[in-house]
């Protein structure tokens, strides 16, 4: 944590805290999500990655197409209303461009995992898994209660080395505030050894907003301004999402070549996006 | 089964999102799947089931959208909604506890026992012959709604005699089994395709042709299943959709998204 | 559940959903406790309730003296601010007006098993009650992780046969809206079989409120209109605390009579409460 | 000890409550249990520790009271706060994932172990001499925060060789205790009472008087407590209040409502 800097330069924040080999979480449920702070880590040729995120959306399409994971911890790997992640299924299938190795879970044991690392406990107990194929696939175990004698789940807490996300905006302080679909993101800040969130603006004063999910500065360690850094997801009361980008996206990540051509124009050389609707 | 009826200005398919709405009718909370699932539980409202509360595992409950929703985590989810919880929230505390009445799902394949495989097509976890997104909510609705409600259209490939992988448990191999795993929700008690509905035998939980849209041969729904699908003897036509449930379709589809 | 009348009269709510014997949660930590409710409930001469609620407070000491009460579970039985619960200390040592059972907790345990109960799970697990001599005096267990082997508590789930709350206000269709200090009212609601919540006032629209708990009203089995139902404790934005009534209800309850002609005539005949500030 | 120094305008509590505050300098975080250490850590915040966060069980995190707080419930901590959150949210996700930096305890009874007792005088736990509160959030708090410092006026009923009850954990018996338990946190640091400040000897986690306050000799210190109280080789006297810490304090006191 830096108390007398939390408002840093996004490049800044990412160089100081993402490093190869780290297990990063980079979370917002449909909502939210951190583009603007994923494209960094791809720039800054982050490697051995593992990325942990329920719904690995466009982002980790990219992040894993880009080469930067080793292993994805995840629940759900869909194009959200659009079909399938290409680049996802393209590393699974062929290992390209390099061989990646998963973690699956459902949504409520990942949700559970998260609650587990923020209330510092190894595990959480729910009721799940039993009795379906994932159980022998992934990191999970039988437990009794001690009370009734039933046999229900353990999930292990999971304790990211960084949480990412966006949030709507911060005060001076570095301390955030989000709202609409909150997700899981105050869990995986709580739960990550360390904390980057980028907002759309600081502002003075944070004026309350009903459902609003506060994070104070001390939990965080970097926030970045990155305006419009939720894009092609949105950010609720600052603009919708950009449904025809999921869409484009589907062409452009079925193909190795053009997806290396989006990868290098867009992330690596910060042309404008064709996939954002504001952008054609 | 894609062409509409013989004389009639619906799809097989706008019959399936109408059933499902039909079988809503009488439910006070919905936990909604993406995709399929969706669009009939905002047909339910605009039709059979007006207070149906709608619960996505986005967190947003009682939301009333005004157009199709996207994605289970669609800004007019949140908008309209009565209230928004964390995810970790509407897991544990809503679902989880066994509150909501029915579940209702959309998936990649289907058994004999209603058990949905939405992760890999293929024999082998690590190779598989199509990668699939895998489970999302859906275990966990599977498991702990009242009761849950299958839509998919049948082909032979998704109406499978075992499912390549399980992801969600209808009823596993036999009557008992849900019990076994502790899951304290009735399981799947309806399964709607573009053929008809089936529905659970009570004593081997195999999925029977419990009624057919009119028009459709039941052989061909069978022809359409991946096992030797029984057929009920008391085997009914469901009705026809009437103009209003039509026009309430054609409303909502209106309001959908070009993306979906 | 009554969907079709959710807005009741209080003595109605009262006798349709509290029984002789039942275990009764009535919530609101230090904000909003359901006072109107639970001098309902002496009223209607319950008896050999269990009676739960994480710190007494002056509600369970009158509902004790009254003789409600087979058993308490708690985890802080004082006055706050003040001093000590003599009703409850005079139970305690006298068994007067009858033997009180015993089960107490921490907060942090009892807080969790709420949690379990809202959640569906026979226990909760947490860091807790090893090495103190509350674990064995209390229906705790050791438990071990699968993943760690590390040995933490298991709480046993609360699942009350009823629970009652206060809140700031329903609309008309019983959705309940609460803010300010929301406690564990929600899990108490969402753990309980049956759950009863006394507001302030029924509004036609609930007006979004920054860190508001919503309460949708097919949780909710009865609404019961109670202007200030939480005196002498406070509902933020209604009325303040009344710290001078804790301060008077300590000398009135250290004796037997005083505290019997106080209930007799305040609770039971309903003349003004001379504890209270506004009534002197 | 509630007498005041010999010539000064301040009394033993108040330089508690002053010792109590200047020992929160350097921290960033503090779980307020009731009582004597609400105070002290308010008066932090006005004097040496301004932008220290109070945390409260109540689910107030960040309070910026301008009067002293009645109770852990008082409406004026969560309308000042940065954020409030429910119960079990602030005892799991921000006091027993151990991310707060100082938890401030009071209590009935300390032992030379520095455990504590709020539960029952006596030794029948079932026919109790006397019937105290109870463990509220004491023993998580004890557990969980990276050091504790308790305030406790010291007599020889309070500070005794064994506590009748262990409500909250200092170090148990012996060394190793703590983290036989499972607790992560380093447990109590300071023990702040009138007549000084005690510490644990860190080879026998044993407390030993290790401060005294201006004109309190020790062995009157020794004749308050019902075990052999040792006293620190290096015993040192603490500075008597500065005017700034004292007019910070009476401001404070001004502001509490009569009922404390």
């Amino acid at each position: 944590m830096s108390p007398s800097t939390p408002i840093q330069d996004l490049s800044a924040a990412v160089a100081t805290l993402v490093g190869d080999g780290d297990v990063v979480a980079l979370e917002g449920f449909t909502h939210l999500i951190p583009f603007a702070a994923g494209h960094e880590i791809i720039r800054q040729g982050r490697r051995d990655l593992t990325l942990v995120r329920m719904t690995p959306d466009l982002l980790f399409d990219r992040m894993i197409g880009a080469g930067c994971a080793a292993k994805l911890v995840f629940s759900w790997g869909g194009n959200p209303g659009v079909g399938s992640l290409h680049r996802f299924r393209d590393a699974v299938a062929t290992s390209w461009p390099r061989p990646l190795e998963l973690e699956e879970h459902s949504h409520a044991g990942m949700a559970n995992r998260y609650v587990a690392g923020a209330a510092g406990l190894p595990f959480a107990v729910m009721r799940g898994y039993r009795g379906t194929d994932l159980e022998q696939h992934t990191n999970v175990a039988p437990i009794t209660c001690p009370f009734t004698g039933e046999t229900l789940t353990a999930v292990p807490a999971l304790e990211p080395d960084v949480a990412v996300i966006h949030a709507q905006r911060a005060d001076r302080s570095g301390t955030v505030q989000l709202w609409g679909i909150t997700g899981v993101q105050k869990e995986a800040v709580l739960a990550a050894k360390r904390a980057l969130v980028t907002v759309e603006e600081v502002v003075d004063t944070l004026q309350p907003v009903a459902g609003a999910v506060i994070l104070p500065s001390w939990t965080i360690d970097a926030v970045a301004v990155a305006p419009g850094g939720a894009r092609p997801s949105y950010a609720q009361g600052y603009y919708a999402r950009d449904n025809a980008a999921y869409l484009a996206w589907d062409a452009i990540s079925r193909d190795r070549d053009r997806f290396a051509a989006w990868l290098d124009a867009v992330v690596m050389h910060g042309e404008p996006d064709p996939t954002l609707t504001d952008a054609r | 089964m894609t062409t509409s009826g013989t004389d009639a200005n619906w799809s097989s398919d706008d019959l399936m999102t109408i059933t499902a709405a039909r079988a809503l009718a009488g439910r006070r909370t919905c936990f909604v799947g993406i995709g399929l699932p969706s669009v009939a539980a905002n047909l339910a409202r605009a039709t059979t089931t007006p207070d149906l509360v709608l619960i996505y595992e986005s967190g947003t409950i009682g939301a009333r959208p005004t157009r199709l929703p996207l994605s289970i985590g669609d800004g007019e989810l949140a908008e309209t909604a009565d209230t928004v919880v964390s995810v970790p929230e509407i897991f544990n505390y809503w679902l989880q506890s066994g509150r909501i009445d029915v579940g209702f799902l959309g998936a990649a394949q289907i058994d004999r026992f209603a058990n949905i495989n939405s992760t890999v097509i293929g024999d082998d976890y690590h190779r598989p012959d199509v990668r699939l997104p895998g489970a999302g909510g859906a275990p966990e609705i599977a498991a702990s709604c009242r009761e849950v409600i299958i839509m998919l259209r049948q082909r032979p490939r998704t109406f499978v005699g075992s499912v390549d992988f399980v992801t969600s448990v209808g009823f596993g191999s036999a009557p008992g089994d849900r019990e076994r795993f502790g899951m304290r929700g009735a399981g799947p008690t309806q399964v709607i395709t573009d053929y008809g509905v089936l529905r659970p035998d009570p004593a081997t939980c195999e999925l029977v042709l419990s009624s057919v849209y009119p028009g459709v041969d039941p052989d061909d729904a069978r022809a359409a299943t991946g096992w030797p699908l029984r057929i009920a003897d008391d085997l009914d036509v469901c009705a026809a959709p009437d103009g209003r449930e039509l026009s309430a379709l054609r409303a909502l589809q209106a309001t959908r998204p070009r993306a979906t």
